[in-house]
């Protein structure tokens, strides 16, 4: 019992990572169409820059959060405005094939600008080890489970509420019917962009603070991506629940069958999913009316 | 219905009725020698002017590709979209130049269009798309415009919160308008608002048409395959075929025409069509252009 | 019509490469032309850049010391970035296009074998160290050699070292899904046999995998009590990490790739007391002391920081190979090349034991020696 | 250049080129790849070959994602199909390369039934993350199955001996490539002008319309993936034998992706534009390598280390740049240049 109970727990704090990097990806869907292949770069280069500032200031956690915040800011609008803005109205494919161009340059970019060794990043806090029960956890796993909460409330609210929100589902829904309104998609997409890169660089400092800061980091964004078809390409609550469910079917399979499963755990959890629900769990079946 | 016309007419202007009163009627645009080319080898319209004078509504009326969606776009700023492009000519609102200003832009200096087949924001409830339609609007302006919106069409109050991709057609086509007049437009360029709906919502949807332009003193562009129905309403109309403008006149002068009422209006002269006057027709239609 | 220009651009450079060549190509009057592929690019940079240090402070030596029978050596590198036809496009342009006289690397232990047979057909002599793997000397190539030590034989001798000393415990293990995970798992297989291990879990993970939780709890609730981690850096670093969390304290094991300062920084504390099996010497022996003071002086000061373990594994290869030329004198060719490097005995590199081939034997295997760490001095002590 | 050349009957619009001009050069650059084994050194032949078994596996991917508009992102797992199912027979149970070969194109091709069957229901991005799915699955049981395929240990491969030749020599086995890459191009030319290639048309196009006249869309999409499969799996098998190493980690994940990258650097639908593509992603490296010695000794200095890194951001913004200019692909530039010629100086 005890056995499954930690399985869960660390699976729910791995799904969190999960979680957060697949909203980033499901929030750039929902604005612009697009799937952002360079969605796990862009988390590992905030984690890096956030590595940098901690190496400056002496491990002060709110400098370097606060840094990594602003550049994670910077860095979502400067894709925006110099790689994806001049793409507006080309074919699809195409720009997907951008961000596939993006990931390469950042990818190689983390490695000219910084080197191949994994470094550790210390802010002077997250780990701890936190005892819940029998449970020992690290406490930068419950910050991210925190986080990944706050995210999906923040989200909900923006969505439901906020002008914004509601212009980027309109967006979504039609995006000529939105530019008729007034409403500018290019301020949409810079929004999405941003919005994505902040939680893809939150969630890149967690992991980074859980398991250090290396050229290998950006795997996570090809890990996250089950998560977002889980949840639903274009449900951006949908894909932090299902970040949360691969995290855990991950440790369940590798802790109970075989540690070999769990590399393909999260693929054969949407595959079956997929079966049934063609749209996603979350996902917003396609209206069509003829 | 005549009775709540006049706090709509407040609530729905941008600038109040004093202003209103102060300054001269808005919402005229005049389209001058316009020429789309889409992807730099089709020619979608060509010299083609019009002009709509505040307080008007003026119908266009063509035949299926004939270029007025396209006109609309360009009016609208979005012909971007499809790799359309205004290779010359000049197209000015309120005495302003909009030809290369953004669709944004343009929605802010009071030109609203609703587009052909409604496109509604399909997973949004009525309510959101009310207030997409208002993006640039404030949330007090939002809150009258809406009332106003619901007492033009009472079926939307109804269903408020539903998803509004799936009502009925002629709903959608309301939600389409009240959507529009959430910006608080002094010009509609309504595009096909008859298409594929009843005879009797049509009839409700043009009686909304006619008491906006009546009531509210909003300009209207109507673009409409079915002429009777558009003429029936309009001060002015222009008929445009393979992308000109072929005939233009007051609506009395184009039910007059005789090539007019054969074509568009479903009347011949003798009773018969024959080959012979359809040929006549088309070259007389090449020699108008 | 871009593919016929570029067939008849093609056509022009293939008959230009097709110049007549005098002597043994990459030797001119007062040069020798080696080349070497490895990943420098992309994660396993951190293997290829270390070893590329070690073949340059080699070369610089040899230079420095007036070359070889006055030709001075100069060293081409290319990066594959790990991907195997990226290695086979390299070494054919090396071959045939740069004409180069040896190949000082050949990537790692995949691409390798993968451009074995082309590398065995020109017959141009090659010491591929980066993954000394058996597939790269069993059968014996005659223009291969290789020096170092197999995981397998790596693998046993450090369970071996922990079998004697901490006998009848429960065994755990987890290796990566790749031929390097496999040869770890063979070793230990052997040794497993041979010393009548209990082993209680074992597992693999996919490369690059970062979190370890389920499988440390599996290490753990099935009671391990020595485990060996078979990982690289990072996998080495999460699983050691996860352990501490778990307040779970077996004896660790892991492997030379492994054995660079970094890990030991990344896993901190908990680090203390780990073992590691290696067949270059220790970082803190008064040899890579040595060998460090040199290399300051020759390399610059940001290739000095890339160095670690592989930097001294191309350093030694790099060294035998070129002792070898130097013996040829005037005659350099790869005949007498191969030849003299068959003669090595008992060579000493100063950085790891010995090293001989002879005839028929492309392998000179290293002895390896068990090291533990210390996290206060950030280094790997060798045992006893 | 021809110009001003319409085509006004069905059968001038399906025959391969009515044009004597394009057979004359197709036979040219034909004569010319036969001759090239011949002409070039081996590293650049080995661009020529790798060139060809690209362009074969990318064709592949063109019948599926191309012709029939099923994205497919994990294309890799049918190579490596492909590579193991000759590799297995022939290297490891001494069978004969041509059971090797049918093998290679079969059993990718009844494993693609499988992936197919979802695609049936699912749509666009939801079928392409069931085909990544399939793809690393496929990986993870060749490694599990170490007792036919030597897990992550691999397989050697030797080159091939078939009707009595010895494909040994790279010059052999250029030709080899050769000739597999035509036929290839040729099927698929072929299948395109079919009915069968215009039903695929159709489907991609609308298939809901499709459906309505009278297309089996199930059957219709399910034979594209088996083509597609069968075409890769082949590939699959000669770049095992290139490589003349079968592993998983030889056929990693980024293959799917250059793969949609070759259609889309090419021209998404254009079977011209799998050449073209083709030609452009495996040459684009060497470009940078190139365009980095130019800049001489001093400028890797100055990068120390960093150079190859650098490089590797240069692919990266040449592939950005590229699309940012020509989104359309090298057959757009291509239609262009014709265009510009054709209709000069009258524009309309």
């Amino acid at each position: 019992m005890q056995y499954l109970l930690d399985q869960v727990i660390s699976g729910i704090a791995v799904g969190a990572i999960y979680g957060l990097v697949a909203m980033g990806f499901a929030l750039i869907y929902k604005a612009t169409g697009l799937v952002n292949f360079a969605q796990g770069e862009m988390s590992m280069i905030t984690a890096y820059i956030a590595w940098s500032i901690a190496g400056t200031v002496s491990g002060n956690p709110w400098l370097v959060v606060g840094g990594a915040l602003a550049a994670s800011v910077v860095l979502g609008l400067a894709i925006e405005r110099v790689v994806m803005r001049p793409m507006l109205g080309e074919p699809v494919f195409a720009t997907v094939m951008v961000t596939i161009g993006l990931a390469v340059v950042l990818r190689s970019a983390t490695l000219l600008i910084w080197d191949a060794y994994p470094h550790a990043l210390d802010i002077g806090a997250g780990r701890e080890i936190v005892h819940i029960g029998d449970t020992g956890v690290r406490s930068a796993q419950l910050a991210v489970m925190a986080t990944l909460l706050l995210a999906l409330g923040a989200f909900w609210a923006f969505f439901r509420y906020s002008r914004i929100g509601k212009a980027m589902r309109a967006v979504a829904a039609d995006e000529r019917a939105a530019k008729l309104m007034g409403i500018s998609a290019a301020r949409i997409h810079a929004v999405a962009w941003t919005a994505s890169s902040v939680i893809a660089g939150i969630a890149g400092v967690f992991s980074a603070l859980l398991y250090d800061v290396s050229p290998n980091m950006f795997h996570v964004g090809l890990k996250s991506f089950p998560a977002t078809i889980l949840g639903g390409l274009d449900s951006v609550l949908g894909s932090g629940f299902g970040g949360v469910i691969i995290g855990v079917a991950e440790n369940l399979a590798a802790g109970y069958l075989a540690p070999s499963v769990k590399e393909i755990t999260g693929f054969i959890v949407i595959i079956a999913m997929l079966m049934i629900r063609p749209f996603g769990l979350f996902g917003e079946r396609e209206i069509e009316r003829v | 219905m005549s009775a709540t016309s006049v706090p709509a007419e407040t609530a729905l202007s941008r600038d109040g009725p004093q202003a209103q009163t102060a300054q001269a009627r808005r919402g005229s645009l005049e389209v001058r020698n316009l020429q789309v080319v889409y992807g730099s080898a089709i020619e979608a319209i060509r010299d083609v002017s019009i002009e709509v004078e505040p307080g008007q509504i003026v119908a266009l009326l063509g035949s299926n590709g004939a270029g007025k969606s396209t006109l609309l776009k360009a009016i609208s700023g979005v012909l971007g979209e499809e790799e359309g492009k205004i290779e010359s000519g000049v197209i000015s609102y309120d005495g302003v130049d909009v030809t290369a200003r953004s669709a944004d832009e343009i929605v802010r200096l009071g030109l609203m269009q609703v587009p052909e087949g409604r496109r509604l924001f399909a997973p949004l409830s009525v309510d959101e798309n009310l207030d997409m339609g208002g993006y640039i609007a404030d949330t007090r302006t939002l809150a009258k415009r809406r009332a106003v919106v619901f007492e033009l069409f009472p079926r939307l109050a109804e269903r408020r919160r539903q998803i509004s991709g799936y009502l009925s057609g002629g709903e959608q086509q309301m939600v389409a308008i009240g959507r529009a007049l959430m910006a608080g437009p002094d010009f509609l360029a309504l595009d096909e608002p008859s298409l594929g709906l009843a005879p009797i919502v049509i009839e409700q949807i043009y009686a909304v048409i006619r008491r906006l332009n009546r009531d509210l003193g909003l300009t209207v562009l109507l673009v409409e395959q079915n002429a009777q129905r558009a003429l029936g309403i309009a001060n002015y109309g222009y008929i445009i075929e393979r992308g000109r403008i072929v005939f233009d006149g007051t609506a009395a002068q184009l039910e007059k025409n005789a090539d007019v009422r054969e074509f568009y209006l479903g009347v011949s002269g003798s009773g018969q069509k024959s080959l012979r006057d359809v040929k006549h027709y088309k070259r007389r239609k090449r020699w108008l252009s | 019509m871009l593919s016929r220009k570029a067939t008849i651009a093609l056509l022009a450079s293939g008959m230009f490469a097709y110049a007549a060549h005098a002597q043994q190509q990459g030797v001119t009057a007062n040069e020798i032309l080696l080349g070497e592929v490895e990943p420098l690019t992309g994660p396993p940079a951190l293997l290829g850049i270390a070893y590329n240090v070690g073949t340059k402070v080699a070369i610089a030596e040899a230079n420095a010391a007036g070359g070889v029978d006055g030709r001075k050596l100069r060293l081409l590198t290319d990066d594959d970035g790990y991907v195997p036809t990226r290695t086979i496009q390299s070494v054919r342009k090396m071959i045939e296009v740069d004409k180069i006289f040896a190949f000082t690397s050949l990537s790692g232990s995949g691409q390798g074998l993968a451009v074995l047979p082309i590398v065995e057909k020109a017959g141009i002599p090659a010491m591929p160290a980066i993954g000394p793997v058996t597939g790269l000397y069993t059968p014996p190539r005659k223009s291969v050699f290789v020096v170092g030590q197999s995981y397998e034989e790596g693998m046993y001798q450090l369970v071996r070292h922990l079998a004697t000393s901490f006998p009848g415990k429960k065994w755990g293990i987890l290796t990566q899904d790749d031929d390097y995970g496999v040869a770890l798992r063979t070793g230990f297989a052997r040794a497993q046999q041979e010393f009548k291990l209990n082993v209680v879990s074992e597992g693999e993970y996919k490369k690059g995998q970062q979190d370890f939780s389920s499988e440390m709890l599996r290490v753990r609730s099935a009671g391990a009590e020595v485990f060996m981690a078979g990982g690289v850096i990072g996998e080495n670093v999460a699983m050691v990490k996860e352990l501490e969390k778990l307040g779970s304290k077996p004896v660790v094991g892991m492997f030379w790739p492994g054995r660079v300062t970094a890990t030991l920084k990344l896993m901190g504390p908990a680090s203390d007391g780990i073992y590691a099996v290696d067949y270059v010497d220790p970082d803190n022996s008064a040899t890579i002391a040595a060998f460090t003071e040199r290399a300051k002086k020759l390399v610059s000061e940001a290739e000095v920081k890339a160095m670690n373990r592989y930097t001294l594994a191309a350093y030694a290869s790099t060294k035998v190979l070129i002792e070898a030329m130097r013996r040829c004198g005037k005659n350099l060719t790869w005949a007498c090349t191969i030849t003299e490097l068959e003669k090595t005995k008992n060579f000493e590199s100063g950085v790891m034991g010995p090293i001989s081939f002879g005839p028929g034997v492309r392998f000179s295997s290293q002895a390896v020696r068990i090291m533990k760490a210390d996290f206060a001095t950030l280094s790997f002590k060798p045992v006893q | 250049m021809r110009s001003g050349h319409f085509k006004e009957r069905t059968e001038q619009l399906i025959v391969l080129s009515d044009s004597a001009p394009v057979w004359a050069w197709s036979a040219v650059l034909v004569v010319a790849l036969a001759a090239a084994p011949y002409l070039l050194n081996a590293y650049l032949l080995s661009f020529v070959v790798l060139i060809l078994i690209t362009a074969t596996g990318a064709l592949g991917l063109h019948l599926l994602t191309g012709r029939t508009g099923l994205i497919s992102l994990g294309h890799v797992g049918f190579l490596l199909l492909g590579a193991y199912a000759y590799a297995v027979p022939v290297a490891k149970y001494g069978l004969s390369p041509f059971v090797g070969f049918a093998l290679a194109g079969t059993a990718p091709a009844l494993v693609s039934v499988l992936v197919g069957i979802p695609s049936l229901r699912l749509k666009g991005l939801y079928l392409a993350i069931t085909t990544l799915a399939f793809s690393f699955i496929i990986a993870h049981l060749v490694l599990q199955m170490s007792w036919l395929t030597n897990g992550a240990r691999g397989i050697q491969v030797p080159r091939p001996e078939m009707f009595g030749i010895s494909f040994d020599s790279d010059i052999r086995f250029a030709q080899l490539c050769l000739f597999v890459a035509t036929i290839t191009l040729f099927g698929v030319l072929n299948i395109e002008r079919s009915r069968v290639g215009r039903a695929l048309m159709a489907v991609r196009d609308n298939d809901i319309a499709a459906r309505t006249m009278g297309i089996n869309l199930q059957a219709y999409k399910l034979r594209a993936f088996m083509t597609s499969a069968f075409v890769s799996g082949i590939a699959g098998a000669l770049f095992g034998i290139y490589l003349s190493f079968v592993t998983v980690e030889g056929f990693p994940f980024l293959m799917s992706i250059e793969a949609l990258a070759i259609l889309i650097v090419g021209g998404l639908g254009s079977t011209l534009g799998v050449v073209f593509g083709s030609i452009f992603i495996v040459l684009l490296p060497e470009v940078g390598r190139t365009a980095l010695s130019l800049l001489g000794e001093n400028a890797a200095k100055l990068f120390s280390t960093g150079a190859n890194e650098l490089r590797s951001v240069l692919y990266g913004v040449a592939i950005i740049l590229f699309l940012r200019f020509e989104p359309r692909g090298l057959v757009g530039l291509w239609g262009d240049r014709k265009r510009l010629w054709v209709n000069w100086p009258l524009r309309f």
